[in-house]
């Protein structure tokens, strides 16, 4: 699960991470607010964030930095205006702009090739990491952290030599890695980025002019496996961003994801459904949707499905792989039955049922005038012929 | 011989009372497979699976009674970490965990602590592993499979299940067919079961099925080109069509940056000399072509 | 550092175990006072329990238990009249007594051998378990917890099986046992033990009797090594029993220990001063203390043990042996001749100095006319020879 | 040969700017040790000891550099934990902790990621160790050495000096002197350093010098009973009248129950043929005795 920004943040202040003050305001007028407060307490300048889970925040013009509060009330109303792939802006972070001296990036990431949490740092920071990993793969420096002591000082040390932060970065860069871990540790999280990290220049109580580190955005992405026993952040979830759909799936326990095609897949099992989205483009369709009902699904799970998938008005034609193993064949057909006699609009449907009481769910689905299909490929071309052709 | 399930296993079935340990097992003893043992705490005396399995508190007295070598774990998810700790710290050699929805820095300690322990673990949220003919471990149907001397390896569970039925009505046969789980952290790697599959006499043929996200087949690609030159093998990765940096399904399937594509894994299959296949159909075909006559 | 019964039982409290309440009070008026709140709150008797950190309260009468204020006072105010090994009861706590129903042994020790934490449990509880490792040593069931992960649960269930607390209480067990490491890692101790662990029998809200576990005794030791990282525990530091001079050595990083002989003994490194006191005892005397300055010691250190062993009026020679390493010779001869210059009384004093710098100290020891020695036997014969006979 | 450190010996002296690191290197450099790097985090690019030694922020860039093979910790007690892991990951095969006031838990899991990297600590809270003649780490005075072919293991600091000095008083020089460290946890005990002497073809005799509390003396006693017959060897026990239950000094003289005692650790020894020496002053006779002619 993808949290947002201002929510890292908080996970990241929780671990003792420099973080700077922010609110998050849902008007423009509220932004205005939020920005006074910070010019008085002494910001030069404020900078106003939309809060959206998608990627490409800046580009889209969903971050604005300006001197005086009328400027925020129109940053703000000019970014609560916007649409970033798709997604309706409806918060926005206010808080002082940091004077940025030099941007650094680091990230935590669960690996699955070491089995560590891999620490990355870079010099090379507040640009899209991907985009040096790609270019200059050796400004990033990696590291295994210990998989029951997370990241030891000594690793951390090594890591803030090597992007140059020695001298008298060397203690808060290590604090701030090991606070990093430990935010991944304590969160259950798979990925935790700050990006940019960076050495702002602040002034301190006497007048003078200070460096020091600070956090100036933060990512984090949740084990949803782990959300279970952190219900604190379970109550994180955006569900003003959240589709109605996904949220019945996520609800019914269903993995669902909405794409572009016109043809309905339920499946069992994510490898299966990957396969039979692979196939349906092979024979000429387009997938409407991802969707693995998972092991041992019953009737009423089935019935969920189906709703989920006719929800979309593209959806002209639906196929059902079902591979039975945990999950009973004629279950599945039954649940076919029964979500078909109370289904919103009529769409044709192939089914294709194997395994574990396929005999008796081919007779149900026979019973019912359902049409059939015997192989993987045979189903994906019957799918696609009934459906019309692609866009 | 196959390679970790075979005529010496001797399993004992954590879990055992619960209604995915029953209805499995069941299954499992049906195939002809030992379940020496099952372990419940605190119904340690009693017996399972219509009084043919004895039960017991702890495995270590589950190995000490019974011999047990093998464990298979079915305990639910806030658990089975610990369950997988004390089958190793019991001295089982081979541990299948079928639980799902494991938190995966708790993997990261588990497969730490087993790994130090010399024992070694398949999955989690692995669907287990068949030696067709001799013994069957997990939640893999047995009336898939034929006996034969294809290896079979796979990070899916029904994907697995669609490729072996195909097989077996082709008629190849396999030696052993393992599901090593989709998690982002388990104990077994495609690397792993292609060093257990090459040294194992009966395996002559290898199949892979992998899916987008990480390097794992990569990585057994790699291993291939040096090690398995001669070897028939075939392949299939599930999500070429899957859009980048979306979660399909289970945590198994992310894509980043440009590694971990559909594309960057058949690629480097195809360079190892390993033809993948369009859809699991084809595998039957592929093997083949590559001149397995099994 | 040892702790107070009722700190231990915070800190077991702070991992939630289930411990009973508790006051601790500092008269028989007050204990009276937290008896009839017991009373109040439907305790059916109430125990009164010295706050010493010497072990056999019970045998030396410092455990009554009364069922009314009347007794409770009467009882408290005879055990603030005892002194329990030497030391002078000033504390009790006062509580609940629990109905008992069978007594267990829950203890964890840091064990050098297999550099573990060895977890301890026992069905054989309420006695002195020093007592039934020696004639039963079977009935002690022992478990090394994970060196990172602390104790596992199936260890714990594994215990509770052994000492036949499966069934109803396992879960329970499991949990105290668990929080037992928890207790020794979160504050660094060497030792934590529940003696006894018991199931109790009491009232339920509903009237009926229900039968679970709970910790009716706790000590814990604490690591020195690690006390200045937790200064909330330095805090639990009982000063009422500790003796003036015993406060001056550790303040002064002095590793005192008072003993009944009269040859005061000043000696650089714990073995060599065990085998000092060793030597004075195969030479016919007793050594009046051991007293290891530490490593590097200076002269201001030197005479802060001079005055340590002088407070002690049994005192009648003293044996300074350096053997000079880090500790350089010359220094801790200066130390002695400005400690005599200022010291209380008159004492014959037998000086070693050997090893780093040793030369410069003889000479200076000469010129101010110390009794000197060379050898460690030779040192230890002249020592006696001019305290006198031992008693 | 000589054992633990000797000819081979490359030194980096962890902490070497700090005060104590500083004076004890001097010492080391005069004893002809050569130490070959520095490390202080931060002071990278510096020279220590008048400009003899490179100073490296990082263990790591020590040992790429300098080829460094033995570490010796001066660091503070809150760093040196820390350290240890640093020259374990490092790749350093022998590390001593000469810190005092680690916490014990922390060493606990210290010593299992030293012992799971496969490198040796020797320590904490130990003196270190002298070959004479060949090298010396840590801060046993160099002068109270004497080459030779006893090996001497203890877990005193002081102690070990008297019991050195009064060895070479009488002729009788060393092949190694090890301190082990008083601490209840350390990386090295007795038995692993018998083994290392019974198998290092220089020392021809041993010395073994403990104290009260833990069982690693008796543990020893028990092992050379069955490997070291033959060698000669003489022990001194140190707390015969140390009052039951009270610590002495340093953690390592806790006596608990019955074990532990001076009592129970002679009586071990003598009944596996090693003599205890009554006071340190009778070691060279009970070594000749023991038809020790070196």
């Amino acid at each position: 699960m993808k949290i947002q920004e201002a929510d890292a943040k908080s996970l990241l202040l929780a671990q003792g991470l420099p973080v700077p003050g922010w609110e998050v305001v849902r008007s423009a007028g509220d932004a205005r607010r939020a920005a006074e407060r910070a010019f008085e307490a002494g910001a030069v300048k404020v900078v106003v964030k939309a809060q959206v889970l998608v990627g490409g925040r800046g580009k889209a013009g969903g971050v604005k930095v300006a001197g005086d509060a009328d400027a925020v009330e129109a940053a703000a109303a000019a970014i609560l205006a916007l649409q970033i792939k798709g997604i309706q802006v409806r918060k926005l972070l206010v808080g002082p702009a940091a004077e940025i001296v030099r941007e650094y990036y680091l990230g935590a990431i669960l690996d699955r090739v070491s089995r560590r949490i891999v620490v990355m740092a870079s010099a090379e920071g507040g640009v899209e990491i991907e985009e040096v990993a790609r270019v200059n793969p050796a400004a990033i420096h990696r590291l295994g952290a210990h998989p029951h002591l997370g990241l030891l000082d000594w690793q951390a040390r090594q890591l803030a030599f090597a992007v140059g932060l020695g001298g008298p970065h060397l203690r808060e860069f290590a604090k701030i890695a090991e606070g990093l871990v430990a935010t991944m540790l304590v969160n259950d999280a798979d990925l935790v980025e700050i990006n940019p990290l960076a050495v702002v220049r602040e002034t301190g109580p006497d007048g003078m002019a200070v460096e020091r580190l600070a956090c100036l955005d933060a990512k984090i992405t949740l084990d949803d496996s782990a959300l279970a026993r952190h219900p604190e952040l379970e109550a994180l979830r955006d569900l003003d961003e959240e589709d109605p759909a996904d949220r019945e799936a996520r609800e019914e326990g269903i993995n669902f994801i909405k794409l572009d095609g016109s043809i309905g897949c339920m499946v069992n099992g994510a490898g299966l459904a990957m396969t039979t989205m692979d196939l349906v483009k092979r024979a000429g369709g387009e997938p409407a949707n991802f969707l693995d009902i998972g092991g041992g699904a019953r009737a009423d799970k089935v019935a969920a499905a189906m709703r989920i998938i006719l929800a979309d008005p593209q959806v002209k034609a639906i196929l059902v792989n079902i591979f039975g193993g945990i999950t009973r064949g004629d279950e599945v057909a039954r649940g076919l039955i029964e979500a078909r006699a109370v289904q919103a609009r009529e769409v044709p449907m192939v089914v294709r049922i194997v395994g574990t009481n396929a005999s008796e769910a081919g007779a149900l689905l026979e019973a019912n005038h359902f049409a059939t299909a015997s192989s993987l490929d045979d189903a994906a071309a019957k799918a696609v012929a009934v459906a019309g052709p692609a866009r | 011989m196959s390679i970790l399930v075979g005529r010496d296993t001797r399993l004992v079935v954590q879990g055992i009372t619960g209604r995915e340990g029953d209805f499995h097992s069941r299954a499992t003893l049906e195939y002809g497979t030992p379940i020496v043992a099952g372990v419940t705490p605190n119904k340690g005396g009693q017996r399972a699976l219509d009084g043919r399995v004895p039960v017991f508190d702890t495995v270590a007295e589950a190995v000490r009674e019974t011999g047990a070598n093998t464990s298979c774990i079915y305990v639910p998810a806030s658990g089975a970490p610990d369950a997988v700790l004390e089958a190793a710290a019991a001295g089982i050699a081979t541990i299948f965990c079928i639980t799902e929805g494991i938190p995966a820095l708790d993997m990261l300690k588990v497969v730490e602590v087993v790994r130090a322990a010399g024992a070694r673990l398949i999955g989690p949220n692995c669907p287990g592993a068949t030696s067709p003919g001799r013994a069957k471990v997990g939640i893999i149907p047995g009336s898939i499979h034929r006996e034969g001397g294809a290896g079979v390896v796979s990070r899916s569970g029904t994907l697995t299940y669609e490729a072996v039925q195909v097989m077996t009505d082709a008629g190849i046969g396999q030696s052993t067919c393992v599901g090593i789980g989709g998690d982002p952290i388990i104990g077994t790697t495609f690397l792993d079961v292609l060093r257990l599959f090459a040294a194992d006499p009966e395996t002559d043929a290898i199949v892979l099925i992998g899916e987008i996200g990480g390097s794992a087949e990569e990585e057994a690609a790699a291993w291939a080109t040096e090690h398995l030159q001669g070897v028939p093998m075939a392949a299939f990765i599930a999500g070429r069509t899957a859009p980048e940096g979306r979660r399909m399904g289970h945590a198994g399937a992310i894509i980043s940056g440009g590694s971990g594509t559909a594309a960057s894994k058949i690629a480097a299959l195809e360079a190892a000399g390993i033809r993948v296949a369009a859809s699991p159909m084809e595998i039957p075909a592929i093997l083949r072509a590559a001149g397995y006559q099994g």
